[in-house]
This record gives structure tokens, C-alpha cells and sequence, in this order.
């Protein structure tokens, strides 16, 4: 790992390669990604745009207990799987349901959480995504153990671990970021910096440059990218998890984005910031300037446009239908995963309310 | 003196207004305790009432604020602060337990932390995982600290106060459920002081000993077994330590017989030692073994299921009835 | 099958060496684990023999180096890993608690995470403030731990060996003043299954329940009372979490008196919990009430003091003189 | 604070103003301290390493329970207590007993932890130190909250908090910098760079430049010093003091240093560091090289230096006869400070002993 301080800073902007606009921007570092990467890009923003629409209508119906919205940071959600492989492995907070979606887990599966019925819905041996974490910044050290067993053992598992700019001020967050570098382990430390934790500002958050500026004092290489460009970020993190994987230890990056919606529904965010400091954001939205990008490339059509969001229509189609669907949560479950096999006690509590259901029935 | 119907939320942040107001060295703060007023909006208005250096937000990270709030302590002032759920104190785990616990005796008392760790606390609100923890028990079992829980708004009122008065660390559970349920309470009323069980309903043929959450279950099933025809005294703790033996054990001794109810997973809990100890005190007074009605030894349940796992009032009317009333 | 008389440093070093013998995956971890070999000399010798891949110093950080074994667990591994004092695994306490306890429930059982935390803990050896809290309460009350605590050589080789197999997390509590001390083990015995107290002694006038650091001065005590024409039986619970109700409700019953004895302050303890649930189970074979003797609800007091904080012979003594023997 | 990441960097090498072999070095920034001072900093440093010497002879002794020496080490321990006012705080960690003597405690006071007799001895509002941390790093947010508390009273306080390299990797230490840098508190993080944390060379710690490039993800200046030289830790930590002092924040400054001894009398270095790692290390030694400098002006001469060593000395007696003494430890202690007033579990606690002790006399 260089030790080189000038190899270790982010640079001075985040890199863009699409502006909001749509027009490409010329960078040193990188090019442009290859069109159908694009493209396939473009599809997967159409569809996570459209899981948050439908997660938060579903949140309206009472169908879901809570959502933390992704709307406005899908470009992050879409590029942080879309450089991954099949072995790598991806972490995820609470917010990141898109992007597990995206993954390839069941969407039904990714919202067991909160919808209440269970702690995690998939399967994270069978996806390679851990269970999203609600504690901040405590998966990020899973991450590390995660890669490093796979290090171990010579395997090429690349592991991305995303969090928010909140979470960067955790105590774990910092062990992480160490551990990963001394160990030298593969993995690719992703910050959305939505600039919001609830209701507190970025700058109440930190006094650095940057968040990305946190990488050499671990000696980890930082990047600051715009998180709101697909392009820009499927070259930063390609090129991350690529050196990661080459054996160059961990990397740190920081996707400056926003979250234009509240923090959850829960939320109130007329107490903390004004509607004009949204707007603003709306216009940098990740999904109009690739399409624009695109079509004036040749690269995507209406017809096209009409496909992609068709097929978003239907998976949330599938999606409602799934979430619609009754689902019978069991109280032995409560027992039966405390442990590999249940101890007496638990057993005894078990049978406690074996007996008083059947009493109820009875009555 | 005057009575009014308010919350339990509002009770918690009048108190918080009042003792601002009285003293200036209590200052607030937390994660998204200041424009926002808190997740559960009890800082609200704080900080518009009293500026931002006595009520402020924080960076995110939970050891962070407590230890800042230890030296705060040590230089002076009286933090209030709080952490955003319980399972979320759990980083702060290491200054409460090796510093606010023991700077006190480290020090020979030279060195005192006056400070309130607010902890929006225990289940039955439908919270995902990681919101809805009973974590009384690593707090009551930590020498040094002060661990309270109230049941009502007045008692809510009243006890933050004296928390806040406090020459010590003191542990605040505030019952999440119970935030937004009103009831009568007079704040300008005196409030007894920290360590001090009280009857909540007065009963002859058994003892239902509960604290915070489990209150309102345990006097719900008091009133359902009035219905038919059993008396049950209610002791609601309110203080966990210091630990009231005088109260509850007097209370026991006029039933000869007692369940313990309570939301956090029995095993080595408060629960326990409610058991053990007023066993230990009243061995030959009871007709029968103290039970407990408790949360079981398993993580909190997910939303749809936490039903199974709260102490009910069926539940606790079950463990009356294995009270060996045959030996009576 | 060959009996050697040996300390617990050596047979715990021993455990580990035979794990990573006998699988692959077990990899030893912590902070001056590798070259030093800890600071108790527990894992001598593993990095010359297995290498710097299979026992490793990390950075001086205890919530990453559980939450690295966390991730290591989650992947194929069996992370073993030490905390250098038990007050030094409180920064750990929210990865041990929200975590390695939880992963198996969250996921309904298909993320397992195998992998023990050593704690050397307790005191007794003149340690400093943060170097001699007994903490096994902490972890006996959070569900999704096993939580053990060897006496002797035998029992350290075969719980480790145990433990290090589980399919769950296991904390492993070492009383640090039973390190150097030398008994016969067979090592290549079979071991029971975690979760099984046994009688260490037998008697018939009461019984004395311990684990850990307190099993040889109850063993002492129960000695003394010997010449005294007191009969005293005592049971080593070596499992916190499972508990083995059926043995130690047995020797209870077979008694009819009892009183518990642990180092940790006494407050919602493990001991509390004893006291509660064998009373529940066995309250009509009493005699009279359990008592116990227990460290007193203070932090851990200076080398200089720890002689009266400490259960001791005599202490244990007049508990079992106070057992109502007038009611025999 | 600024957020140009150049003004937030430490130098690429440590500060030097006067070499090992006692010559000045010239440097842009820093001036060399005036004479005063530095003949007031080689009184002290012959102090501290006296009473190094003696803590350890004690240890041998049987006297003194263990001892964390600073041997090698003094000129940190001096200097970052002659830079303080009277009315700043030092947050020391259990290796910073000469640096708690330098600033004015009595030493069997200062020794009491070490001894056995109570968890600390000295009183800290009276001596503005705090009690010695022995869980690392978590002192450092005492010292933020200290600072803190001072700065909303408008006093003047600056507050010196001191850590080793080995607790840099603390999640403590993370958050400690960013509350510091966040509340912009007037806190001067001195990291004690030795090497080694017990048998963790700094290569297992971080892969960082330095310690001191940890500032910049805080937004906090770092900046590196010669630790075994006096002159140069005056002039960085009396600059650092002064600009928190003047209401620009908190610094973070990394002494280059060295553990020559164990870790404490019960650790065994045999067994992870050779002596020819020592070695070079002692002719780098902080008094030497002062000593060299200050004949070489004039500014000592054998007289002199008889003269403090023979104060050290005469210190050094006191501290024997004062741990001579017998202690009475009071079991009573024990039940009186757990709180303001004890509960009355723990006045029938102590009235158990009370009983125990009145039976044990009666026999
Ligand atoms: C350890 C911990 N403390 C507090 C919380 C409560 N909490 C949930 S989300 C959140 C804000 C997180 O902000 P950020 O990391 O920026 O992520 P974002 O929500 O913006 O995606 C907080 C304080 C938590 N989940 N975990
Ligand atoms: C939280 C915590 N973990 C572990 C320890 C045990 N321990 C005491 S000193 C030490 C090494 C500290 O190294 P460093 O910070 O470099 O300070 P130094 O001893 O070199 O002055 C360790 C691991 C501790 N005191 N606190
Ligand atoms: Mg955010
Ligand atoms: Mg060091």
C-alpha cells in the first residue's frame, strides 16, 4: 500500500463524467463507461426508481411499516451492484433496498424487514448479501471479516460495504476502515453522503474537506465521485473493486448525492431544512441526465424507454402482489433460530405458549 | 397546584424546559435532539427556546456523546443526553460502565458526574429490530449508576427532575408505548425522591410487582381479576436502583404472594433479583414461590410478532392462578 | 487415556492448539495474541506453530476485532478470539450484543456465527482498576450467547474444545486467578456436552452452587465445614447459559438448603437468577430461603481491598450458619 | 477551520530543532524556544527520568505494584506540560505518572493507582489532571467534554489530552477528534508515537503516512515532532495550545518516540523486538542531547547539572519515604463513593463487613 500522501487524497471535485445536463465531462482518470453498460445502467435506475415509488405508496396503504427511501441516491444503489461479481459480496444499511433488489434478491424477500415480519427475508449465503444493518456502521467491520476469510483462503471475493455519511462518525466506522488496511483486505468502503443523518446536516457531521478525506489516515486510497452520475460511478467503483481484487487492499469512496425525500416516512423534514434547498437537487436527478445522455448518443429510444418502464411496472406489479399476499408469521420461529439447538429453557417458553394457543382454542 | 391531562412525551420535556430554566448548567443534546426535537419529539422546542449551546445535536456516534457529556459532567455542567433507542446506547456501552459508573468512586468523590442518559426504551410499538430492547438489566447490574423507569407522565415529570438534580449518572428508561398515552398529572406537585416504589392499586390476595412499561399490563390484569373476584395489589418500582425493599416488601408480606412482570428477557434480569431478593426477605411469608412474567430469552420479535412475547394480561392472570391457592 | 498435572494457561493453550489441529477454519485472534502469545501467555507458541494467517495480532480496537470475527464467522471461518481484560471488552458490547447474538435469529438460521470470545475475568490477582470486573452477567442476560466459566484445567480444555465446535457464539470466561493454577487432567477424556453443572463435592446439609473463580473457595469452604461436622455439597455450574436446572435442582432438593457464590456484584446477576428460578422450582424442598454471597454492589475495589470484597471461606460460612437450621 | 487540505496535513518529516547530537537545526516554521525555557525543560526531564528510575527500582522493590515507565520518553512528558497554563487540564493515560509530577502532583499521590491503595490518588480539580485512563482512548472525550464546558463559560481553557499510538486504532479516539474538531473545542490530541502498543509494532497498528495525517479527515491540522526532542515538542505543542487557545480548534501532533523499556515490569520484549532495535533508540536519548545543546551555549554547566540532579534526587528520597509509609486502606471506602449518598443495599453491605470485622476481633 503506497504510503504516498498525494496517492492517498481524493480529488479536489468529485469526478463526473456525465454533468446534469447530460453532457459528457471530459476527466484524466477515467472514460466514459461502454454503452451497453449504460444502458443497462439506465434499466436498473428505471427500476429502482420505480421499487421506491411502489415501496412508498405501499407505506401509504399500511402494507409496509416503514420505508427509508433511496429516491434521488438510485444511481449509487444501481453502480455499487452493477460492478460487482457473483462471488463478491455486498453489505447494505436499511436504506439500500434497491440496491439489494437490484442484487437479485426477491423483492418481497428484500422487504420482510419492514414489512415486520422478520428480521431479514433472503438469503444471505445464497445472495451474497449480508442482512441489511440498522446499528451504524457495525457491518462495515462484517464486511472486512467477510473478506478477509475469503483472502484467506485465496478466493477473489471483492466486498463492497455501503454506508451513509452519518455513519462515518461511528467509532466502527474508523476500526473498519483500519482493520481493512492493515489486513490489507478487499474490500470497497462506499459512502452515500446524502448529506442528511435524519435531520442533521453534513456539516454538523464532520469539518473535513471531504468524507473521502478520511482514507490516509488509515493509508487507504479516497475518491470523491458524483453521486448522482451512473457513469462516473461505475468507472470510480469498477476501478476500486478492480484494484481491490488485484490485491491493492481497501478504498474509500464518497458519492456526494442527497436525499430529496424524508428520512423515512416517519420523518418530518420541513423541521430541519427548507423546500428551496431541495429543489435544487431535483434537477440533478441521476435518472434524467443519463436518459438525456443516452438518446442523444442513439443509445436509447421512446420505444425503448417504453420497454424499460414497462418492465418496472410489472415487477412492482409482482411486487404489490407479493406484498399483498398474507403471510403467516410463526411463533415457534422465535425459538427455534436462538440458537443451533434450543436450550431447555427455551423450550419450556416454547411449550408456555404452545399451551396458552391451545387454551385460546379451546375457548 | 393543578392538575392537567398531558403525555408522557410532554411531561419528559417539561421537565426538561423547567430544569433548563432553573439551572443553567443543564445543557441537552443527542442525535437530532435539536431542530428536529427528537425522534419521538421529546427535546422539542429546546433548542428555539434556549439557543444552540444548550441544546444541540451531535455527530453520530453514540460513545462520543457520553463521553463528552462526562467531561461536560466533570467540568461543571449537568448533561442531559439522549441516546435514540436503546439498542443504539449499546456503543456506549464502555464510558457508562467505565467511567459515568465509576468516576465518583475513582476519585474518592472528588470528582462527581451529575449527568441523565435518556433512553427511549422497550417494545410494543411494531419498532423493527435493534428498537424495542429491555436493557434494564445491564444498567441495574452496573454499581455506580442510578437506573429509573417511569410508569406515567407524572411520575415521568417528577423523576427527570430529580435525575436531573442528581449528584449522579443517572439512566432514564422511558417506555417508548407510553410516550403519547395522557393521563392527569399536577407537575408542580412534590415528587418523592429517587428510590421509591409505589402501590398502585391496593390489593389483598396477591402481589404484581412491575416497572415501566409492564405497569399499565399489570394493572389492566389487577383490574381483570377484580372481575373475578381476586384482589391484586400493584407495585410499580419506578426506581430500579436504588432498589425500594421497604415497599415491596411490605407489599408481599400482606399478600404472601407475588409476580414479578416485566418485558426484558428473564434470565439474570431485574426480574431475577426482584425475586431473589424478596424471596431472600420474606421466605415465610409466602404461600408459594414468587413468579415471573416476563419477556422470553430471545432477541425482540419482529413487529408481527412481539405479541407473543409481551407479558399479557392473560399471561399474568395464568401465573396468579399457579400461585398454589390450594396451600392457602 | 493418560492423566497430566497441568495449569489452565496451558490447558486452554492446549484447547486452541488441538482445534486448529483438528479444523482449519479455527483462526486465534486478538490483541498480543501472535509473538507475545497474550499477556497471560494463553496462546504461546500458536503463531510459530500455525503461522501468522491462523494466529494474528490486530489493531488495538475490541469492537473491530469482534466484528471482523463476526464477518470471518459469516464466511467459513471460526474466529477464537481474546479480549485482553473483561473490562476491555465493553467497546465490543454493541457487536456482541446487537450482532454475534442476533445474526442466527435475524436470519432464521442460515447465517451461523461460530466463534468464541475469551475473556480473561475476575479478580483475586491484585489487578488494577478495569482488570478485574466480573461481567458474565452482561452476557448471561442477552439471549443468542452461551456463556461459560471453567474451574479447573479439565473442564477449561474440554468447554474450550466445546465451545470453539459450537455452532454459536460462545463467551468464555476465564478466571484470571485459576491461570496458574495446577491440577491432574485427563485430556484426552471425553468432555460433556456445554450446558451440564456437575457435583463437585458431595454432602447432605446444604448445598453450595458456584462457577468459576468462586468453585474453589466454595470447595474450601465446604471443607472447612467438614471439620466443623457441617456437611456441604457443591455444584460447579461450569455453563451460565445453558443452565442445567435438572442437576442443580436435584442437589438443591436433595439438601434443602442452598446458598450461591460468585465474585460478580449481586445485583440482577447470575446469581439473582439462581437464586429465582431454583426457588421456583424447588420452593417447598427449602428449608429455608437461598442466600448468597456474592461480591458487594460496588466497582471492583483496589488491590489493596479486594480481600473484602471477595467471597471468602468465612463469609460463606455464616450465609450457610444463617440457612435456619432451627427449622431442621 | 480551514478545509484547504494542504493547511491540514502534517510535514512530510518531524519536527527537529535540535538533532541528536545536541545541534540546532534550523526550521521554517519554528524558532528555537528561549534559553529559559529550555534550561527549565532540562530541570525537569532530569526529574522525570529520576523518578522513572526510582518507580522502577520500587517495582523491584515489592513497592510499587506495577509500573508503566516513560523512560526514553521524558521530553513528551515535559513538554507537553510546560506548555500549559495553570488553569488547562491534562488528560494523562497510566504511562504518564512523570508528566502528573511535572505538572505539580505529588508523587506518592500520583503512584497511589500503581500501588494498589485506590483506583487514584491526586485530586483533579485541584491539579487540573484528570485521573489516568487506563481504558485507552476514552479520556480523550473527557477532554473534549472539559473543554467544551469551558468554552460555553468563555474561560480560557485549553485542555492537553494524551494518548499512545496503539490507541489511535480506538473507536473512542475517532469520535474524540471529530466532537473536537465538530464543536471546533479546544483540545490539543497529543499522540505519544512509542512504537510499540505491549508487543503491536505501529506496522500491525496503521498503514497510514503517519499518525498525524489522521488530522485531516477531521478537518483538524496534524502535525509531526521529534519526540525525544524537547525543543521542538515546545515550540509544536506551545503553538498547537495556542492557536485552540485562540479559539482555532482542536490539533492533533504525533511525537516520534520510542518504548526503551517493557510495556510495563510484568511484560517480557525478549519475546517480539530484538535489542538491536533498542539499540539506536538510546543514543537518541531527550536528555543527552538537550544537555550537548545547552553546554554547547553556555547554558549549563557541570555545576548546574549536579545541581538539578541533585534536586531529582532529593525528590526522588521524598517519593521513597513517602511510599514507605504504610497505607491504611478503609474497607469503608469502598460503600462511601459508589454514589453521593449510598443506597441502603450498600449501607447493609457495609455494615456486614462491619460485623465481620468486629467478630474477627473478638476471637
Ligand atoms: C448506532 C446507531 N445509532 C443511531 C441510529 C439511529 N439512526 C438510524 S438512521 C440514522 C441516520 C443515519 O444517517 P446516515 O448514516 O447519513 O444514513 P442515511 O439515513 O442518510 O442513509 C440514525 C441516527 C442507528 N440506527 N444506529
Ligand atoms: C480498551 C482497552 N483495551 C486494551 C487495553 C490493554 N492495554 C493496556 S496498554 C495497551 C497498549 C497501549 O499501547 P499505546 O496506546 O501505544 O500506549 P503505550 O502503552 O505504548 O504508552 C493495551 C492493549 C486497555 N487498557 N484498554
Ligand atoms: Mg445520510
Ligand atoms: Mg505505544
Amino acid at each position: 500500500m503506497t504510503r504516498d500522501a498525494a496517492l492517498l487524497l481524493p480529488s479536489t471535485e468529485p469526478v463526473t463524467l456525465i454533468d446534469p445536463d447530460g453532457h459528457p465531462v471530459p476527466h484524466v482518470g477515467h472514460d466514459l463507461p461502454d454503452p451497453q453498460a449504460l444502458v443497462r445502467a439506465y434499466a436498473a435506475l428505471i427500476s429502482a426508481r420505480r421499487f421506491n415509488d411502489q415501496a412508498n405508496a405501499l407505506v401509504r396503504q399500511g402494507r409496509l411499516a416503514v420505508y427509508p427511501s433511496s429516491h434521488g441516491q438510485e444511481a449509487c444503489q444501481i453502480a455499487c451492484v452493477q460492478v460487482l461479481d457473483d462471488g463478491d459480496w455486498l453489505f447494505p444499511t436499511y436504506r439500500d433496498s434497491a440496491a439489494i433488489v437490484a442484487r437479485g434478491v426477491d423483492p418481497v424477500q428484500a422487504l420482510t424487514l419492514l414489512r415486520g415480519d422478520w428480521h431479514s427475508g433472503y438469503d444471505p449465503h445464497a445472495t451474497k448479501v449480508a442482512p441489511q444493518a440498522t446499528p451504524l456502521a457495525t457491518h462495515l467491520l462484517h464486511a472486512v471479516g467477510v473478506a478477509h476469510a475469503a483472502r484467506l483462503r485465496g478466493e477473489p471475493t471483492v466486498v463492497m460495504a455501503v454506508c451513509g455519511d452519518g455513519a462515518t462518525s461511528e467509532g466502527d466506522f474508523h476500526e473498519a476502515l483500519n482493520f481493512a488496511a492493515v489486513f490489507r483486505t478487499p474490500v470497497v468502503f462506499f459512502i452515500q453522503n446524502n448529506e442528511y443523518a435524519i435531520s442533521v446536516p453534513l456539516a454538523r457531521q464532520t469539518a473535513a474537506p471531504s468524507l473521502a478525506h478520511k482514507g490516509i489516515g488509515y493509508g487507504v486510497p479516497g475518491e470523491r465521485v458524483d453521486g448522482n452520475d451512473v457513469a462516473a460511478l461505475l468507472k470510480v467503483l469498477g476501478a476500486a473493486v478492480a484494484r481491490a481484487r488485484a490485491g491493492e487492499g481497501p478504498q474509500l469512496i464518497e458519492a456526494h448525492t442527497y436525499r430529496v425525500q424524508a428520512h423515512t416516512n416517519a420523518d418530518d423534514p420541513g423541521r430541519y431544512r427548507s423546500a428551496d434547498e431541495v429543489t435544487p437537487w431535483l434537477a440533478r436527478d441521476p435518472i434524467m441526465r443519463l436518459e438525456t445522455y443516452l438518446r442523444g448518443r442513439g443509445l436509447l429510444d421512446d420505444q425503448d424507454v417504453r420497454g424499460y418502464a414497462e418492465q418496472a411496472e410489472q415487477a412492482a406489479g409482482r411486487m404489490r402482489a407479493g406484498l399483498g399476499e398474507e403471510t403467516s408469521a410463526d411463533y415457534r420461529d422465535l425459538f427455534t433460530h436462538v440458537y443451533a439447538e434450543p436450550t431447555p429453557q427455551l423450550r419450556e417458553q416454547q411449550a408456555l405458549v404452545a399451551d396458552e394457543l391451545s387454551r385460546e382454542e379451546e375457548r | 397546584m393543578s392538575a392537567e391531562k398531558l403525555t408522557m412525551a410532554t411531561a419528559l420535556n417539561r421537565a426538561m424546559r423547567d430544569a433548563m430554566h432553573a439551572d443553567p448548567t443543564v445543557v441537552v443534546f443527542g442525535e437530532d435532539v435539536g431542530p428536529l426535537g427528537g425522534v419521538f419529539r421529546v427535546t422539542d422546542g429546546l433548542t428555539a427556546e434556549f439557543g444552540e449551546q444548550r441544546c444541540f445535536d451531535t455527530p453520530l456516534a453514540e460513545s462520543g456523546i457520553l463521553g463528552m457529556a462526562i467531561g461536560m459532567a466533570m467540568n461543571g455542567m449537568r448533561p442531559v443526553v439522549e441516546m435514540q433507542f436503546d439498542a443504539f446506547a449499546y456503543p456506549a456501552f464502555e464510558q457508562l460502565v467505565s467511567h459515568a459508573a465509576k468516576m465518583r468512586n475513582r476519585t474518592r468523590g472528588r470528582v462527581e458526574v451529575p449527568l441523565v442518559i435518556r433512553v427511549p426504551y422497550a417494545g410494543g410499538i411494531g419498532g423493527v429490530e435493534h428498537h424495542c430492547d429491555s436493557s434494564e438489566a445491564y444498567y441495574a447490574h452496573t454499581p455506580g449508576l442510578h437506573v429509573i423507569a417511569p410508569s406515567d407522565p407524572a411520575d415521568a415529570y417528577g423523576l427527570l427532575r430529580k435525575a436531573i438534580e442528581s449528584a449522579d449518572p443517572v439512566v432514564f428508561l422511558e417506555p417508548k408505548k407510553l410516550y403519547f398515552s395522557r393521563s392527569e398529572a399536577d407537575l408542580t406537585a412534590p415528587v418523592p425522591p429517587i428510590g421509591r416504589a409505589v402501590v398502585r392499586r391496593p390489593g389483598t390476595d396477591a402481589t404484581l410487582i412491575a416497572y415501566g412499561p409492564a405497569v399499565p399490563v399489570a394493572l389492566e390484569a389487577a383490574e381483570a381479576a377484580a372481575q373475578e373476584g381476586r384482589s391484586l395489589q400493584v407495585v410499580d418500582l419506578r426506581s430500579i436502583v436504588p432498589f425500594d425493599d421497604e415497599t415491596v416488601c411490605a407489599a408481599v408480606r400482606s399478600t404472601g404472594r407475588a409476580v414479578v412482570v416485566a418485558e426484558a428477557a428473564g434470565f439474570a434480569s431485574v426480574s431475577s433479583e426482584v425475586v431473589a431478593r424478596v424471596t431472600e426477605r420474606c421466605f415465610h411469608s409466602l404461600h408459594a414461590p414468587i413468579r415471573r412474567v416476563t419477556g422470553f430469552d430471545i432477541p425482540y420479535p419482529p413487529p408481527k410478532l412481539e405479541h407473543v412475547h409481551l407479558p399479557s394480561v392473560d399471561r399474568i392472570l395464568d401465573a396468579v392462578d399457579e400461585l398454589q391457592w390450594e396451600y392457602a
